[in-house]
């Protein structure tokens, strides 16, 4: 992965989505043909409550300056529970991030259905646009790191 | 055990003989009154109907009052429509609407302090206790109608009555008295007290209904704890009778003064002998027939 | 060394008008561990397979990252397609640069960079990728049916049909349920006894059917396809084996206890059929009112019963039986409307009475031989009131919901009183009327024609003054108030939960709702089933309904149940839980987030600093278990994992692009 | 304080005597007289050699995993701080109270180079919440210590100078794990810095991988910690831990309303829970 000059720096923004609706969402989007900004990498997983906040670390850490946790809306959970917990862990990571001096905004949850492709799109375009406000992401950065 | 006291304006007009017999039994059971010094009107009828923030505001003020006088202390209120604006005004002042209240009436409240009727009141064990044993004159062999009315019951989110359609808690103390209660269905329909002077053609059925049910369920009187209450079903049984071809003879009596002539009131001392309705005759038969006997 | 293949497919034009695929497979041949890589005009098609395994053939890959659309479109295809060769089908990543790249993006430079970066990550998670294995279990093929209404015998009949065996168990001593006692079913007033009882016999008779009454389900455990259930015999005191059913002892018992069945309309002996035609048709002893079993004194049923069947030592039993299904066909009750309305009288009025009490009236086998007459005086009402939402639509005094079926009874009950009284009055007190159905509406149209008098709002008090029962109430569509006087009032009340249906059901791993009725997996696509697999749903226990619609569910699930039996194994998916016990501290976070309740803390023998020891650690139920992964994200150690999507899978696409 | 030494020696002594227990973990005396070290009395004679005064710095609760696997029941005295350390270590599954025996000692706080010890500052709970016996009379608890006090400071601070203020202090860490292995919540079998295979992280003590050891192992036991302040106390690089690990206890009490954990060996704790209601930002 080529480094990217500060000129030319466009946000990566990191996005774990449930695989039941925030990633049907997207597919829906994309069988729509709507259009959003190309910084976002998504990482299927089983339900949001899969996602360890230690994840949302790495990626910092790796260097992406944006992380997004999607799932289903409460009461809508394929496994019934997962988003309740999910729901929980990260209001708590995220004013632990916030605490340790993440800026407000680099890290983000929402909750996408299956059936919203439209607040997909919003979504992406919003929290880009946020990111992009915020510049890279310097903080509990590998690369910055070592310098 | 002490209340502080929000007497409200009915218990030194329409509602004499009410305070004259609840100081009597106050007297025998060793409860004490305290009345809140400054109280102002409670809020009802003209006050609620005219502004929210009125018929808030003045019950608020005498909430607050009370909490400033003796903090802690649990506030009695005889009169069911104080009762109920009482209330509301506690509800709302431990609810959102404190900041408002206190704004309103320039002082803190609280709205920790209790509110109590005076059927609440003498519910208490202790109280209950006190009245079982200052029974003098036992009244066994009478049947009276305990009637709630509107007031002390609905709605049930702000009076906190229990078993709201079918209330108990008069019927309890009356039975300490020796005096049976009937099971009747008007125990808490209205009386129309509220409309009578302006819709008289309305309210004068309503009466009529809980004369006919508490008769009809073998009743010899009606026993009240609310002023206008009293007010209504005492004052138009005449012109009901009248109105209906109709020869109800139901004495209305106050809670207070059932329980004061029991404990050995004179008739005058508690107030039965000035109701628009005959009331000291039947009492009167009761307790000579049992003291010939 | 891993040799992975990555095939980047151009869909046509739907990827490769957007995505230069050539530069990304270019891209993808330098990844490590990246052995071929190559495009393909449209890998799903028979020629683009071909292709794959071909390749795969040709390179030896032993691994595989197809770039093409959604997974949620092709991942079970490629997975077929690689259990013809020598790849394992787990052993598959798929990048989805369609729907999530070529679709959403124009500009052809950044899109063909993503898709690089998303194949990267791919590359990245496949390399950490171990092959998995389904695993089969094998499936019971027995069923369960957890209550003997008419869901329930429609239940097990359908499933018995087909060719399985079933097990239907009802803690009352008969089979029957609710709809046996009814007189007449609408909208058609065919007799409910004449249509219900013919299939509870064909039920008791049938040869796959086992009839376990006056039983409950006390324990289950097990899973899909393989359920251990403990079923409590309550003690009956009469031996079914033996006994006729000749009547004797009922005939003869002199202790009367209040009727149940007849819902206190009558009297029954304590030794007793639930009802004249009782499924299985044989006596029990009601143990709370026999004076034998209380003090020990009578036995008379036991001298003259002619087979000697009486036991009054007869203990509970408990039996344990392995089923590949469960039905729960719990059922509804009443709500004890007396203590929700004592404005109602709160049952002190003889002649205000349930809608259920009105059918054992109007019941040509019940207590008055189908004669309408007031329970406080056996006279006949010749005016009568009916109260509809009686606890329904009413949450300040018990239930939020709309009981569904009183609508159409309530009609029902004006009709019969109509019809069987002559010169009689039937006021209809009514929220709203509510008539979907076939032939619904035309029978409630039929009704009013009758003379039903339809009065819109809620009666507010019901009270007896000159030995007539006053109805107080609104007229909200002329905005007055009205005042019946009645000479019966009929409470049309709110359905419940079966009472202990609530309990039952957790024992099974099924939850219920706010109000007790029993879940389904999803309230449209999923009706009949439950959060736990391999048990099922039916009638009135999901939620109120009509007997149209408890029999139409209870074959619905009778047909999810033969979906089930029908398999000898089942295949489970590989991609759940597994526990690395050594690490495990047994701190149980990982059961407490499992939604199917599918970890159970166990204890293993282990070592520690030497010596043998009993540890306790999770474990997990590869039969309950539905990868979700919430476990695996609660484990602060990270020793309990997600096969399919591990820890080390997802850290790796995290650090994908951050790769030197 | 002589008065519950002497009265815990008696109690230990005899206890060991009786059979009752097989072991008592206490403390014992150091050549300073203003420190003291965990002590193991395993024979009644060995009780004398137990130390009770305002030194008892150490939180004894994590050294009765050395009995896990034992037959026999272990002795141990719980202050406060110790106890619901024990009730951690019950709920987490780790200790079994029948295989424990608790002797309780009310605490008015130690000392640390002659003033209150950091670590007892804001204690709530100086009397044990659990135990077998108590010695000495119970103490008046602190009503309403400014707990998070420091954290409110500390949040008030811009998101760089709190990015800084932990960057600088992570600078100094030497990842010797002391804070872990003194502190009761982390009791894992193996720490998930031990998990090389899934490289949750580095083993690098560079200040990145430091702070997010020290983020990740907040948030590990952030929804458990007892604040007993033994972490912070045993770091040997100064880091203030305790502002890290209240800040997690006072969202987990205002988010969720938790109690303190440890008042009970119920195993329910914040994070293996949820309420339907619970705070909603995430539409």
């Amino acid at each position: 992965m080529a480094r990217i000059d500060a000129e030319n720096w466009e946000p990566k923004i990191l996005a774990f989505c449930c695989n039941w609706c925030t990633y049907t969402g997207a597919d829906l989007a994309g069988l729509n043909r709507m259009k959003y900004p190309d910084n976002i990498r998504i990482v299927r997983v089983p339900c949001s409550g899969r996602v360890n906040p230690q994840f949302i670390l790495r990626g910092f850490q790796k260097g992406y300056d944006g992380v997004l946790v999607c799932g289903c809306h409460p009461g809508d959970c394929h496994y019934t529970s997962g988003n309740y917990f999910t729901r929980r862990r990260f209001l708590l990571m995220k004013r632990l991030l916030e605490y340790a001096g993440i800026e407000t905004g680099r890290f983000q949850a929402r909750w996408i259905s299956g059936a919203e492709a439209a607040k997909f799109r919003d979504t992406v375009l919003k929290v880009t646009e946020e990111i992009r406000a915020l510049g890279p992401n310097h903080r509990m950065k590998e690369a910055d790191d070592h310098e | 055990m002490k209340y502080s006291y929000f007497p409200g304006c009915g218990m030194e007009a329409t509602g004499i003989e009410y305070a004259k017999s609840l100081a009597f039994v106050n007297r025998a059971i060793g409860v004490e009154f305290i009345e809140i010094d400054d109280w102002n009107c409670c809020g009802a009828t003209a006050g609620h109907s005219t502004s929210h923030e009125l018929g808030m505001a003045l019950p608020a003020r005498n909430l607050a009052l009370s909490e400033q006088q003796r903090p802690g202390m649990p506030i009695v209120v005889p009169c069911a429509s104080c009762y109920s604006r009482m209330k509301y005004a506690l509800q709302a002042a431990q609810g959102s609407e404190n900041e408002k209240l206190s704004r309103l009436i320039g002082m803190p409240v609280s709205g920790a302090a209790e509110i109590v009727s005076i059927m609440e009141a003498y519910s208490d064990p202790v109280a209950a206790e006190a009245i079982k044993a200052a029974i003098k004159k036992p009244l066994d062999g009478l049947k009276v109608a305990c009637y709630y009315g509107c007031l002390y019951t609905r709605p049930p989110k702000v009076t906190g009555m229990e078993n709201c359609e079918d209330p108990q808690a008069m019927d309890e103390l009356v039975r300490l008295t020796g005096a049976a209660c009937v099971d009747w269905a008007f125990k808490t329909e209205c009386c129309g007290a509220g409309h009578h002077v302006d819709l008289p053609a309305e309210s004068k059925p309503l009466l009529y209904k809980i004369y006919k049910n508490a008769r009809a369920n073998g009743a010899q009187a009606i026993i009240t704890a609310c002023p206008m209450c009293m007010m209504n079903l005492d004052m138009r049984q005449g012109a009901v009778n009248m109105a209906y071809g109709e020869d109800f003879d139901l004495p209305v009596y106050f809670l207070t003064e059932l329980l004061a002539v029991a404990m050995g009131a004179g008739f005058g001392e508690c107030g039965v002998a000035t109701h628009f309705h005959p009331a000291k005759k039947l009492l009167q038969n009761l307790i000579n027939n049992k003291e010939v006997v | 060394m891993a040799r992975t293949g990555v095939i980047i497919c151009h869909c046509g034009s739907n990827i490769a008008s957007v995505v230069d695929v050539e530069r990304v497979a270019l891209a993808a041949g330098q990844m490590p561990g990246v052995t071929y890589a190559a495009t393909n005009k449209y890998t799903c098609s028979i020629s683009g397979q071909d292709m794959i395994k071909q390749a795969i053939a040709e390179h030896e890959l032993d691994r595989l990252v197809i770039a093409s659309c959604t997974p949620r479109m092709h991942e079970t295809t490629f997975r077929k397609m690689l259990t013809k060769t020598s790849i394992n089908p787990y052993m598959l990543e798929i990048a989805n640069i369609r729907e999530q790249c070529s679709w959403v993006h124009t500009d052809k430079e950044k899109a063909t960079e993503k898709a690089i970066d998303l194949v990267h990550m791919a590359v990245a998670k496949v390399l950490k990728d171990q092959p998995l294995f389904t695993s089969s279990i094998p499936v019971h093929k027995k069923c369960l049916v957890v209550g003997g209404g008419i869901a329930g015998i429609q239940a097990a009949l359908d499933v018995a049909e087909a060719g399985y065996e079933v097990t239907l168990v009802e803690r009352e001593p008969s089979i029957g349920g609710k709809m046996v006692m009814l007189d007449k079913t609408f909208p058609t007033l065919d007799c409910s006894a004449c249509i219900s009882t013919p299939k509870m016999a064909e039920a008791g008779a049938h040869p796959n059917i086992r009839l376990m009454t006056s039983c409950e389900i006390s324990a289950v455990t097990g899973y899909i396809g393989n359920f251990q259930v403990t079923i409590r015999q309550k003690p009956r005191y009469v031996n079914h084996d033996t006994c006729t059913g000749c009547g004797l002892c009922e005939e003869k018992c002199p202790t009367k206890v209040t009727n149940l069945f007849d819902q206190s309309l009558s009297k029954r002996k304590a030794i007793y059929k639930l009802f004249p035609q009782a499924v299985p048709a044989k006596p029990v002893i009601d143990s709370e009112h026999c004076t034998m079993l209380k003090s020990g004194k009578c036995g008379l049923c036991s001298k003259l019963c002619p087979l000697g069947c009486i036991n009054f030592e007869d203990q509970e039993d408990f039996i344990t039986e392995t089923f590949g299904a469960i039905v729960l066909a719990t059922g509804y009750d009443l709500i004890d409307w007396a203590k929700a309305y004592p404005e109602y009288g709160g049952g002190k009025y003889a002649n205000v009475i349930s809608g259920l009490q009105f059918e054992r009236l109007v019941n040509a086998s019940g207590p008055t031989e189908g004669h309408i007459q007031r329970p406080g005086d056996g006279a006949e009402p010749k005016t009568v009131v009916i109260v509809k939402c009686v606890g329904s639509r009413d949450p300040a005094k018990a239930k939020a919901y709309c009981s569904r079926a009183c609508c159409m009874y309530a009609a029902k009950h004006a009709h019969q009183i109509l019809e069987k009284i002559e010169g009689s009055k039937v006021y209809v007190f009514y929220i709203d009327v509510r008539t979907p159905g076939k032939g619904y509406e035309e029978f409630y149209d039929k009704t009013r024609a009758d003379g039903a008098v339809y009065i819109r709002g809620r009666v507010s008090k019901i009270y007896e003054e000159g030995g007539k029962l006053i109805c107080k109430g609104e007229d909200t569509l002329i905005g007055k108030q009205v005042a019946v006087e009645a000479d019966m009032v009929v409470l049309e009340t709110a359905m419940e939960p079966a009472h202990g249906s609530t309990e039952t059901a957790a024992t099974a791993g099924v939850s219920a709702d706010k109000d007790g009725w029993l879940t389904e997996a999803h309230p449209k696509l999923r009706p009949v089933e439950t959060q736990t697999a391999g048990v099922y749903l039916c009638g009135t226990a999901q939620g109120p309904k009509d007997i149209p619609d408890t029999v139409a569910q209870a074959s619905a699930a009778a047909a999810k149940v033969l979906g089930l039996l029908a398999k000898d194994e089942l295949e489970t998916s590989p991609m759940i839980s597994v526990v690395d016990a050594p690490k495990c501290s047994g701190c149980g976070f990982c059961e407490q987030v499992c939604p199917v309740k599918a970890i159970s803390m166990v204890d293993v023998p282990s070592m520690y600093n030497g010596k043998r020891v009993t540890r306790t650690v999770a474990q997990v139920n590869s039969g309950l278990c539905s990868g979700c992964g919430a476990c695996s994200a609660a484990c602060r150690t990270g020793c309990i994992d997600l096969l399919g999507f591990t820890n080390k899978q997802i850290l790796e696409e995290v650090d994908a692009l951050w790769q030197e | 304080m002589s008065d519950v030494q002497n009265t815990l020696r008696d109690r230990v002594r005899s206890l060991l005597a009786e059979g009752k227990i097989s072991c008592f973990i206490g403390w014992g005396p150091t050549r300073f007289k203003d420190r003291t070290i965990p002590k193991f009395a395993n024979k009644p004679e060995d009780a004398g050699e137990l130390v009770y005064n305002e030194h008892c710095l150490s939180n004894l609760a994590k050294y009765a995993l050395d009995f896990q696997f034992s037959a026999e029941v272990a002795g141990i005295a719980v202050r406060g701080c110790e106890s619901r350390a024990i009730n951690r270590l019950i709920a987490d599954g780790r200790l079994t109270r029948s295989k424990l025996y608790l002797v309780g000692i009310p605490c008015e706080g130690m000392l640390e180079n002659g003033s209150t010890a950091e670590k007892c500052a804001f204690c709530r709970h100086r009397n044990p919440v659990v135990y077998d016996e108590l010695i000495g009379e119970p103490v008046a608890e602190q009503e309403n210590p400014p707990r998070f006090e420091q954290v409110l400071e500390l949040e008030s601070a811009s998101s760089e100078d709190r990015y800084d203020f932990w960057q600088r202090e992570f600078a100094k860490c030497i990842r010797c794990y002391a804070c872990r292995n003194a502190c009761p919540a982390c009791n894992c079998m193996e720490c998930y810095t031990e998990q090389y295979r899934t490289g949750w992280q580095g083993k690098q003590a560079n200040t990145l991988e430091n702070s997010v050891f020290g983020f990740t192992r907040a948030y590990h036991i952030g929804d458990r910690c007892i604040e007993c302040g033994e972490c912070e106390r045993v770091c040997p690089m100064g880091i203030p831990l305790m502002k890290l690990n209240r800040k997690l206890v006072k969202d987990v009490e205002s988010l969720f309303g938790s109690e303190e954990s440890g008042l009970s060996d119920d195993a329910s704790h914040a994070l293996g829970c949820y309420d339907k209601e619970d705070l909603e930002e995430f539409m």
